[in-house]
């Protein structure tokens, strides 16, 4: 009976090459997945302790100096975020000769529902424990407006290709 | 061709065939056929066509048709077991392999390829586990090495890469010998006439390779209608006529000549004497080196004449080409020669204008040729003569328009239907309801309202039931007498011919190997069919 | 009990679903608000407008030349002689006329030199028919550009030069067949004339085939070996079907275009030939076997489906599915035919 | 000599009469060597994992497979749920291939049993299959999406709330591959890009199909494309076989849209799989395949070849005769009309062959 062994054995590793796969689509999931995130600069108050505006700063994620994007007073950036966790470091400058008054890094993971939070840099500045603050505006319906363009017919179509 | 034979009598025989039958629809094929063969041994299955060589195989090699068409009587022993194979396979895995006539091999495929074909030795690769066994690579070093020792077994040489499409025909039987042999547990091999393709030289060396096989141990039914190789080849030799074993001799012991008479040798029943002479009437067919291709049925170098008012008979063996004959001449398939007809001349490939000249063809294939299937039987019947004859129409507009006489066409089939007693349920049943027999009458009745002058009518009562068989023979001997009307019957029943026609030609490898009258005595066509002109010839008045 | 098996067996079982699928149509149209009177007249005036481009099916399907796929052939000669007759600004029913009689020759020329392809590859003839097919309409949108046509009801407005896509009949010979006779009773209107021309067309058809050559196409058709055994040329028979077929969707696609109201050039025709065949064979006609009754029975229930699914589905479900359904159901049935076992005769 | 040459001439005849007609319509087309450099890198980047993915099923004997918009149907479909779930760069396409994996071996296991009911005439419906599918596509798209299907991302659904949209820009996949591993050289004045990745992944695919060949399946296949009633009687599993092959062949075309999409950026769910088909098939060829026999080099030849005439066609059109529209249709006339020539010319050679072989066996005296 030398076939049953053998084909308990194939039949092993074939359920684990199909679930390796499930696990590889699931990390391509998490890796590629891009978040449309809205990062807020305004005064704003959480849990009763107000957190002042950055009235002129730089915004730094993920440490890439070269894209360092700066930041005025009562901006809303929309930043696009690939991967599930990131570190924000935001520096508070001065007007004039922009040297850094105040630095403040937090790591932070995309465990929220991007259209219903955004991120207060206030609060990051002011090193606040909680930093997501309510997102008034629902971002994805607005970003592009939905074009109703109908099946277009086939049949007087050129191909193009 | 001394073979010490030594007869291990404590061991049981490589092959026992025992009282075995078989039955189709009704009619004997094989009765109480046994017979034993031994490892190493070559025997030699001899029989007129229709004798039940085929079924025997069929039989023997656990083909599904056996099975499908109610199984057999008797058994079969390999080596002193009982051996039923529900398939080909099973077969194969007792170690039988068959050589059929028409290859099988794979055009596009190197010798070692096809003779490994779905046996190839394979690699062992990771992905196995997970895509199963087919996934493994093909080892080609280790398929070389084996189909070499399979060729090298038949001491042949034939290169192991050529692609089989670009070999000549003996290397094709050879590897497909090879292909057989390859298989390890190989201990039997069956040749279902293996040297009807080949040139004398080629037929030669496959004999002596064969002999080498049989030293190796190779036991072998050789199936041949060139009883000369038979003869030089075997140990022993069986003869089946209609079904049944009427000799078994050693190739010692006989000639040539007295294993024609055993295959051909019976009673005739039935008045044999044909009556008057024709010779005083003048021809009314002249065909002088007719050449048809025919697939299976080749016509290499045909000349005979018909008398006007003759039963003309075309006898021989399957596949030695008497079929082309009539399909040539009515012009489908691709003929040359010179046919004349009543004093004039006929162009070959040219249906329409040999119908036009009162000849009717009757063809063997029944379901192919001869009949729309799909149709109504008053159809059947008027169509070639509405359409040469332009009979049952009706022309309005001075002919502009011809429309179908729906009415004409059914009077007629009802007159042949009460004429030949053909079974239906009226007129327009279709075609492909009828049985054998009643769609033969269809056919018949097709030919007659053309009132032909000449009809060929090829393998009659092949496939029909005995009464019909009965009917068909009686309706063209009536014909003939009451209408004069000359009939050319293609035939491989050589019984039937000599019952029904005058003067019977016998057409052996594409040409005619003699004429004979009917009463002549059955041995001598036995003679002819085999290929043994010259003895045939001297004796010829 | 066998009866039904039997009547079943014969009318095939794909005609009788989709023909109480139609008949639920029709049951619940009325429930969801659809006039019944005006989509039975839909369904009519469609079955006119497309009966015969059915009908151009069944001469080649009883030579043995297979499903004619390559319609489009016939129906570019129809489009030429509706261009030229537009061109040539004939009116009224003479302009129709004088469409047909450009039409049916260019048809039977162009059926011509296809049949001579068919007649040399014997066994492929569909897969080439929708090549051959698809390669002439494409050919022929070059030839639009070109064509020295010059009425300005056809060329484009600025270039001069190459015909517009769409082609309006309207003030030459725009609904000259539907109109005549025809019977207007509240929501219910019947193009007494256009289904005069098809009953006409269809008995022509029917005529054909009983006459000495049509028998001899049938046997063609029905068994290749038995017809050349009688002395049939096979080839000529087949010629002539395709030539008869491409005639057919000649004056087919005219028909077609006097109801629709345009004529549809460059890309039009590419894919006319699937509705046609799809037809046909919810008709109860196989590969090698058609009759008149498959044609008048398959546009029925095939145009009966393309008029009903849109009002009642949507009216139903509110979503406008009749395009898959469409794509579904004629498509299916082709596969549906494609998939019986016939005797494959070569 | 003189055999061989006319052999290769004819066996050969198509690619010759096309490099003919490039070299004629190039000059007219007055494009720079550059530009047109760039053009065919980037089709052949794009198109020749699609027409690889035809070879299998004519090595097993099955023609054309016209079957080919089900794998194109499937890798569509995995790439709208990349979409939704924003997924983008190299793990989006992976993650789209992924899921595009099962359903195109379903949609090949029952186009492959289809076909083996209807043997002799694979290729039409094969064909009518990729028609029919299409419809059970568009239901799925047009109407299961968005309410049944769990797709929810504004960018695909129509505004009705459920269905998806007929042109979808793929932001975040797109050139995910080629730009991957991008190597850019000048030629003249014009800087091209050459996408190693892409050509990475089709040169696996090109061993992957030598390897295959080597393998027990790949020469059953080879046996069965041969002669399937040999093959049977030799104990072969032919219509399973034959199953798989259609199954490999559809696997691969979901990849091979997978990539030909994210080269080209947006995606027309309900007309993009159509024309690769047919594309497809024109460009194998062109590039000198025939129904029962196609090699890797016919693929890329004939890649480079269609393209060319594609590219060149509609200017060249413009420049003889003014009018640009008449080059547009002349390609697709060409393509067509590829597609029917090789049909016929296939066909017309069995008939001759069979003929031929019979002659063979005439008798001797031709009396």
């Amino acid at each position: 009976m030398s076939q049953a062994p053998m084909r308990i054995r194939r039949f092993i590793i074939r359920t684990v090459l199909i679930l390796l796969l499930i696990v590889l689509g699931m990390a391509m999931y998490n890796i590629g997945r891009e978040y449309s995130v809205l990062l807020d600069n305004g005064t704003v108050t959480i849990d009763g302790r107000e957190y002042p505006v950055i009235a002129y700063g730089s915004l730094i994620i993920d440490g890439d100096e070269r894209k360092a994007i700066d930041i005025w007073e009562d901006d809303r950036l929309l930043q696009k975020l690939v991967g599930t966790s990131h570190t924000l470091r935001v520096l508070v400058l001065d007007e004039d000769d922009d040297s850094a008054q105040k630095t403040a890094e937090r790591k932070i993971e995309m465990d929220f529902d991007t259209r219903e939070w955004m991120i207060s840099l206030a609060a990051i500045a002011g090193e606040s424990e909680r930093i997501l603050i309510p997102n008034p505006i629902y971002i994805g319906e607005q970003e592009t407006a939905p074009l109703d363009d109908e099946i277009q017919d086939d049949a007087d179509g050129i191909p193009e290709f | 061709m001394t073979l010490e034979n030594v007869v291990r009598t404590d061991s049981p025989p490589l092959l026992k065939i025992d009282g075995v039958g078989k039955e189709y629809f009704g009619n004997k094929v094989l009765e109480e056929v046994s017979f034993t063969l031994e490892a190493g041994e070559i025997l030699g299955l001899v029989g007129e066509n229709g004798a039940g060589k085929s079924t025997l195989m069929n039989i023997l090699f656990g083909m599904p048709v056996i099975a499908r068409t109610g199984g057999y009587t008797g058994r079969i022993e390999i080596n002193g077991r009982e051996a039923a194979f529900s398939s080909p396979f099973d077969a194969i895995d007792a170690g039988i392999g068959m050589v059929h006539q028409e290859f099988s091999l794979l055009p596009g495929f190197t010798v070692t390829e096809n003779i490994l074909l779905n046996r190839e030795s394979t690699k062992y690769n990771p992905l196995v586990e997970v895509f199963g066994e087919r996934i493994r690579a093909l080892d080609r070093a280790d398929m070389t090495k084996r189909a070499k020792s399979a060729i090298s077994k038949l001491e042949f040489h034939i290169d192991s890469n050529t692609v089989a499409a670009e070999m000549p025909v003996g290397h094709k039987q050879f590897t497909e010998i090879a292909r057989e042999i390859s298989r390890d547990n190989t201990k039997l091999l069956v040749l279902d006439e293996p040297t009807a393709v080949l040139t004398e030289s080629e037929a030669e060396i496959l004999i002596r390779a064969l002999r080498n096989l049989a030293v190796k141990g190779i036991a072998m039914v050789f199936i041949s209608h060139r009883l000369e190789e038979v003869v030089d080849l075997c140990d022993k030799i069986v003869v089946l006529r209609d079904g049944r074993v009427v000799r078994e001799a050693e190739p010692k012991n006989t000639d040539v000549y007295q294993i024609a008479s055993w295959m051909v040798g019976r009673k005739i029943e039935g008045d044999h004497s044909r009556r008057v002479d024709r010779e005083d009437t003048e021809p009314i067919l002249e065909v002088s080196h007719l050449w048809v291709d025919m697939p299976g049925e080749t016509v290499r170098d045909v000349s005979f004449t018909v008398q006007r008012g003759e039963i003309f008979g075309i006898g021989g063996l399957a596949g030695q080409g008497k079929l082309g004959i009539a399909n040539g001449i009515m012009g489908l398939h691709p003929a040359g020669g010179k046919v004349v007809f009543d004093g004039k001349s006929i162009p070959l490939n040219d249906p329409a204008h040999v119908l036009k000249r009162d000849m009717a063809f009757v063809s063997e294939d029944r379901r192919g040729v001869g009949l729309l299937l799909d149709e109504s039987i008053d159809w059947n019947i008027a169509f070639t003569s509405m359409q040469v004859q332009g009979r049952f129409l009706k022309s309005y507009l001075g002919g502009l328009i011809q429309w179908r006489d729906d009415e004409a066409m059914r009077d007629a089939a009802d007159r042949y239907i009460e004429l030949l007693e053909i079974r239906c349920t009226s007129h327009r049943q279709r075609a492909v309801e009828l049985s054998g027999g009643n769609q033969q009458k269809v056919c018949l009745a097709k030919a007659f309202v053309i009132g032909p002058k000449l009809l060929f009518v090829s393998e009659p009562t092949r496939g029909i039931d005995i009464g019909a068989k009965k009917l068909v023979l009686d309706t063209l001997k009536r014909v003939n007498e009451e209408q004069g009307m000359t009939v050319v019957v293609t035939s491989s029943e050589l019984e039937e011919l000599r019952a029904v026609c005058d003067r019977i030609t016998i057409v052996d490898s594409g040409r005619v190997s003699g004429i004979r009258p009917a009463n002549c005595p059955a041995e001598e066509f036995g003679l002819l069919m085999m290929g043994a002109q010259d003895i045939a010839a001297a004796v010829e008045r | 009990m066998d009866r039904l098996k039997n009547f079943i067996e014969d009318f095939g079982w794909p005609r009788i679903i989709i023909g109480i699928f139609l008949l639920c149509l029709f049951i619940t149209a009325p429930f969801v608000g659809v006039r019944v009177g005006t989509s039975i007249s839909d369904t009519l005036v469609r079955v006119g407008m497309n009966g015969v481009l059915v009908l151009a099916m069944v001469p080649m399907v009883q030579s043995g030349c297979g499903l004619n796929f390559g319609l489009p052939l016939g129906i570019i000669a129809g489009l030429l002689g509706a261009t030229t007759s537009v061109q040539f600004g004939m009116k009224g029913l003479l302009g129709i006329l004088f469409a047909f009689s450009i039409a049916i020759p260019l048809g039977l020329a162009f059926g011509f030199l296809y049949a001579q392809i068919l007649n040399r590859v014997k066994g492929e003839e569909m897969m080439i028919a929708t090549y051959v097919g698809f390669s002439s309409v494409a050919l022929m949108c070059m030839a639009w550009l070109l064509l020295p046509f010059s009425s300005p009801v056809m060329i484009w407005g600025y270039g001069g030069s190459g015909l517009r896509t769409t082609i309006s009949t309207d003030g030459f010979w725009n609904h000259v067949l539907s109109d005549f006779m025809s019977v207007q009773a509240g929501s219910f209107y019947f193009p007494t004339g256009m289904f005069l021309f098809f009953v006409l067309m269809l008995t022509v058809v029917w005529a054909f085939f009983r006459t000495k050559t049509g028998t001899a196409m049938t046997a063609v058709g029905s068994n290749p070996e038995f017809a050349r055994a009688s002395g049939i040329d096979v080839d000529r028979m087949r010629t002539i079907s395709v030539m008869l077929s491409t005639a057919l969707g000649a004056i087919g696609i005219i028909v077609y275009q006097q109801s629709f109201g345009f004529i549809q050039l460059y890309m039009g025709p590419l894919y006319m030939a699937f509705p046609a065949v799809a037809a046909i064979l919810l008709g109860g006609a196989s590969v090698n076997k058609a009759s008149i009754t498959n044609v008048v029975v398959g546009t029925f229930l095939f145009q009966g489906i393309l008029t009903m699914t849109p009002s009642v589905i949507n009216n139903l479900i509110k979503t406008d599915m009749s395009e898959v359904i469409r794509i579904i159901v004629s498509n299916g049935m082709i596969l549906y035919a494609l998939t019986r076992k016939t005797r494959v005769k070569r | 000599m003189m055999n061989r040459l006319k052999q290769f001439l004819i066996s050969n005849s198509v690619p010759i009469v096309f490099v003919g007609l490039s070299a004629l319509a190039i000059p007219i087309s007055g494009y720079s060597a550059g530009y047109l450099v760039q053009e065919m890198i980037t089709r052949l980047a794009r198109n020749s994992f699609l027409v690889l993915s035809l070879l299998i099923p004519i090595m097993a004997g099955m023609g054309l497979n016209f079957g080919m918009v089900l794998g194109a149907m499937a890798g569509q479909i995995g790439l709208i749920f990349a979409i939704n779930w924003s997924v983008v760069g190299i793990p989006g396409l992976v993650l789209a291939s992924l899921i595009s994996m099962p359903i195109a071996v379903f949609l090949g296991f029952v186009c492959g049993n289809v076909l083996n009911r209807a043997k002799g005439r694979e290729m039409v419906t094969s064909y009518i299959l990729g028609f029919f599918t299409n419809g059970v596509y568009q239901f799925v798209v047009l109407y299961a999406m968005g309410n049944i299907l769990p797709v929810t991302s504004p960018q695909l659904i129509l505004s009705r709330g459920y269905g998806i949209r007929n042109a979808v820009t793929l932001t975040g996949l797109r050139l995910a591959l080629d730009r991957a591993m991008n190597f850019q050289f000048k030629l003249g004045d014009f800087t091209v890009n050459m996408p190693i990745g892409t050509f990475l992944l089709i040169g696996v695919f090109c061993l992957f199909i030598l390897w295959f060949r080597g393998t027990k399946l790949g020469q059953d296949m080879r046996a069965i494309g041969q002669d399937m009633a040999a093959a049977d009687s030799a104990g072969i599993a032919v219509e399973r076989t034959r199953v798989i092959a259609i199954i490999i062949s559809t696997v691969l075309a979901a990849f091979g849209q997978v990539i030909f999409l994210q080269n080209i950026g947006t995606m027309n769910t309900y007309n993009s799989h159509e024309q690769t088909g047919m594309f497809s098939i024109a460009a194998l060829l062109i590039g000198g395949a025939t129904i029962s026999k196609a090699s890797i080099s016919n693929v890329f030849i004939g890649v480079t070849l269609f393209h060319l005439m594609f590219v060149v066609s509609p200017t060249a059109g413009k420049e003889l005769i003014g009018q640009a529209q008449l080059g547009e249709y002349f390609r697709v006339f060409v393509s067509y009309g590829i597609i029917a020539a090789a049909l016929v010319l296939h066909a017309w050679k069995r008939l001759r062959e069979r003929q031929a072989s019979r002659r063979g066996l005439r008798g001797e005296t031709q009396g």
